[in-house]
């Protein structure tokens, strides 16, 4: 039956979708990361790469910080939670070695809805007064087009990547995936030229053929690829499905305290598939 | 019932600040303002008073959005968050925070994870509370050294929220939009002037003799010790389970 | 059970809430009509309404300019689909008596996607070169404040209804709703000030207690009031639940040509309290 | 099998301009080109093409968006959607189509439901096909009295899209979009240009001796008389009924 599903390739060949130079979306902590993808994309060649975080990023851009494949980040915030800072961010910061563009949530959220409304900007609230903004030439105070009195307001560029890549329960038999209420997930689909999902399962019907699943369902429009890792989101956990394996967070955040550390975890990761 | 702890003390100080607010949303790894919102909504169940709704970032299962990590910004920006709570490596005394890092921008030597959705939140809820427990002079600088979101605009920049108060483990201060600086309006049980403000890295205006933030009422403290430390152990029991002691 | 639902009321007082000179947003045919608040709308006073179709509109509008109490509309569209053009509308355009915004689809979208997200203007593609852009003063052609070379394009104003009104199959205890895969409805809620919901039933659990109906639902945040209308969509039909009645769509249509024909109409579907 | 009704060769002839697409848009109360658009489809499938996908507006089980309304308009502007149809109360020979009603506006006297999203997706979608089944000097106008969507634009406007051809019941243009003007390709059988050319309230470049639109193939007939007509039967079940006759 799997044979049949539109774009169902391996982890392996998904990781090698990506390629040098290429603008990478990756999903919060909580939406779905693609943790199985990681052992192929550190083994792949692919460096030079421009992470935007949706909205806020953790382990998985830090393990390709640490890996030394990134050129930038567009990020809200970085962090691995109750474990802590991300520790090859910070390194990477302090030593110069990665651009950071740093961002508000809601302006990563407005430059994909930007992308995804096929608009050349737009508009967003608030920011004005803040270095976050004094520090995003991409960014651009405007007076309000519409207002007669003065009305200064910041508008942002699309985002669109090359490749949005996350981790969903299920795929169906045409390739559509369920997100369920993780509608951040869409938006980078929209936003994304090739969207790349691994998931737990596939299933033989069609997620259209009831209104529920229907409601939380990506359709396969936005679907260049689909492979199955179960657990694929390990260490993270994903709602409806497993919880997040907190000490294997720490772990890694004590590891990765040292580049040394990090590069043994990362030896070990590899070796293990990414597996638990 | 036996008197309150000092974390107790601190949650009822900040359950008291949530007064009027209807809905609220609280940060992932914030347990004291997730514990003082669920307060100030089971006072609002028993008193009769329209109902309160939480919103624990994060949470699947204390979480009413269903529109992705998008919608609290939206909904703030639709008037329809009254109150939400933030931290930062650095608060300065013109109610500016910092959630990035030290000086120099970018490189900085000590980096935080960054500035979230506080560049606009803190513009969008009328009530932002900023809450941090150590009350220390490098948390509370006179002027920090990144602006994720400043304390206060020009009168032409769209801004219907902003800074209300600020909450530490030694002090409560109100924050005065006008004047764009804090007052000190209350010390925890314990703690004195003069130690406060040797904690503090920016000056701020207070009573000769300022006030000591009210004690818990015995309902409150009932509350707190039954359904809202059940509630708060769900989605936080480490620290539930020593919210008493502690 | 039903009585601790924050917000239930009955059809009648819903109706009594919309109140003369305010901006009404209304559903598109297919995503959930409350024709069963329609009697109580024209038995109340509220004139001089303007209504907003999202993004088109049928027989609830149809039925309220022929009724006197629509001062303006903004849509897209308006039509009886398969039973033809909207008779009361045709009428009140050739006669002057309305003022007619016409949009296009998008536009629409875009207005109220700029009310949700709280920014006083949203920018939209197409429309340069057309009559209707020509016909909007409150649209304007800007440049594209991002790019150095000429780039014109049409930003429109946000749509901030006063009320927003729609038919969904499902209320839980805390006044969630399902809206399934019509998200053009929480679009409607989200930019309007008070959303008023009739629904098949109201059920007893939370529509929050599985990720799934999560998926589909609006949050209660938005729902101003909820009332239960059995077959409250009825001579429209309401998606997994009942098919429109095409014979009662063409009846009106065939009766609405002339306004005694209308008033015929009016006068036995609101005695008939718009039930079949 | 039997020689094709004229519908069957409209519907083939508007399947043969979808040559190539993938992504195909179908407004809700146009049986012709969804038909078109399925025949397309199950070609596809038979020659082992990648798969088409079709959405049908306004239909539940034909329609694979979930974002609601404004999804189609988005995947249009990202460059999703390959082909939609247009059709338009008057079309003139620059391509400008009118949804919204005869002269003079805003009291039209003749008043059609409006734009939809023709103001939009004529700018956007690559290939608009214009169709109108009734050929008439009133429908196909020297110049429309209201411009929904304008059939060209001005260089420095962003346009990736726009029309690709017109079909009627009569014949086949083509849309130069250089020249902003229709050519005529083809005439259905049993129709000659002089016919043609009255009915037709523009003017049109055209062969001297146009050529006729391509007859069916059998193997399209027969997908569109079985595969085809059980699926239109589910959203079109009269139209499907009255196929192969009218």
């Amino acid at each position: 039956m799997s044979a049949a599903v539109p774009g169902l390739m391996t982890p392996g060949a998904m990781a090698s979708e990506v390629h040098s130079g290429m603008r990478l979306a990756l999903p919060v902590d909580y939406a779905g990361v693609p943790m199985a993808l990681m052992p192929h994309l550190v083994a792949g060649g692919a460096r030079d790469l421009d992470l935007v975080c949706v909205p806020t990023g953790g382990l998985q851009p830090d393990i390709l910080i640490g890996a030394g494949r990134v050129r930038s980040v567009e990020t809200s915030a970085m962090t691995l939670g109750e474990a802590g800072g991300a520790p090859c961010f910070r390194r990477a910061v302090a030593a110069g070695d990665i651009a950071v563009r740093d961002a508000t949530c809601p302006a990563i959220h407005a430059g994909l809805m930007a992308a995804q409304k096929g608009v050349p900007f737009m508009a967003i609230r608030g920011l004005i007064g803040s270095d976050v903004l004094r520090h995003r030439p991409d960014w651009k105070v405007i007076q309000n087009p519409l207002s007669e009195v003065a009305d200064p307001i910041v508008v942002v560029p699309p985002i669109r990547p090359d490749v949005a890549l996350f981790h969903c329960p299920v795929a169906d038999r045409d390739g559509n995936v369920l997100i369920g209420r993780r509608r951040e997930l869409a938006s980078m689909a929209y936003a994304s030229r090739h969207t790349f999902v691994t998931v737990e399962r596939v299933i033989d019907g069609s997620l259209f053929d009831n209104e529920q699943t229907a409601a939380g369902t990506l359709p396969a429009l936005y679907v260049t690829g689909v492979a199955v890792a179960e657990r694929g989101a390990w260490p993270y956990g994903l709602g409806g499905e497993y919880e997040a394996d907190t000490a294997a967070l720490r772990d890694y955040a004590a590891a990765a305290r040292t580049p040394r550390g990090f590069d043994a975890w990362l030896e070990r990761f590899v070796a293990d598939g990414g597996m638990p | 019932m036996s008197g309150a702890s000092p974390r107790e003390h601190l949650i009822c100080t900040v359950a008291d600040l949530l007064q009027g607010c209807r809905t609220i949303a609280v940060g992932a790894s914030s347990p004291i303002p997730a514990a003082a919102a669920m307060l100030h909504r089971a006072r609002a169940a028993v008193s009769g008073r329209p109902p309160v709704r939480i919103s624990i970032l994060g949470s699947v299962r204390h979480n009413f959005f269903t529109n992705g990590s998008a919608e609290l910004f939206d909904s703030a920006a639709q008037g329809r968050i009254d109150a939400f709570f933030l931290g930062g490596g650095q608060i300065d005394g013109q109610g500016n925070i910092n959630l990035v890092g030290t000086a120099p921008y970018p490189r900085s030597p000590l980096r935080w994870p960054g500035s979230f959705g506080s560049s606009f939140l803190y513009f969008m809820v009328p009530k932002v509370i900023l809450f941090r427990e150590d009350h220390d002079p490098r948390v509370l600088v006179d002027r920090v050294d990144f602006i994720s979101a400043p304390g206060t605009s020009e009168p032409h920049v769209a801004r219907p929220g902003g800074p209300h108060a600020l909450v530490t483990g030694k002090a409560l201060f109100r924050f005065d939009r006008d004047a764009g600086r804090f007052e000190l309006s209350g010390l925890h049980p314990g703690h004195d002037l003069e130690a406060v403000r040797a904690a503090t890295g920016f000056g701020f205006r207070h009573a000769p003799v300022p006030p000591v933030t009210p004690a818990p009422d015995a309902e409150s403290l009932s509350l707190l010790r039954g359904p809202v430390r059940d509630t708060l152990a769900e989605s936080y029991p480490g620290f539930a389970a020593q919210l008493q002691s502690a």
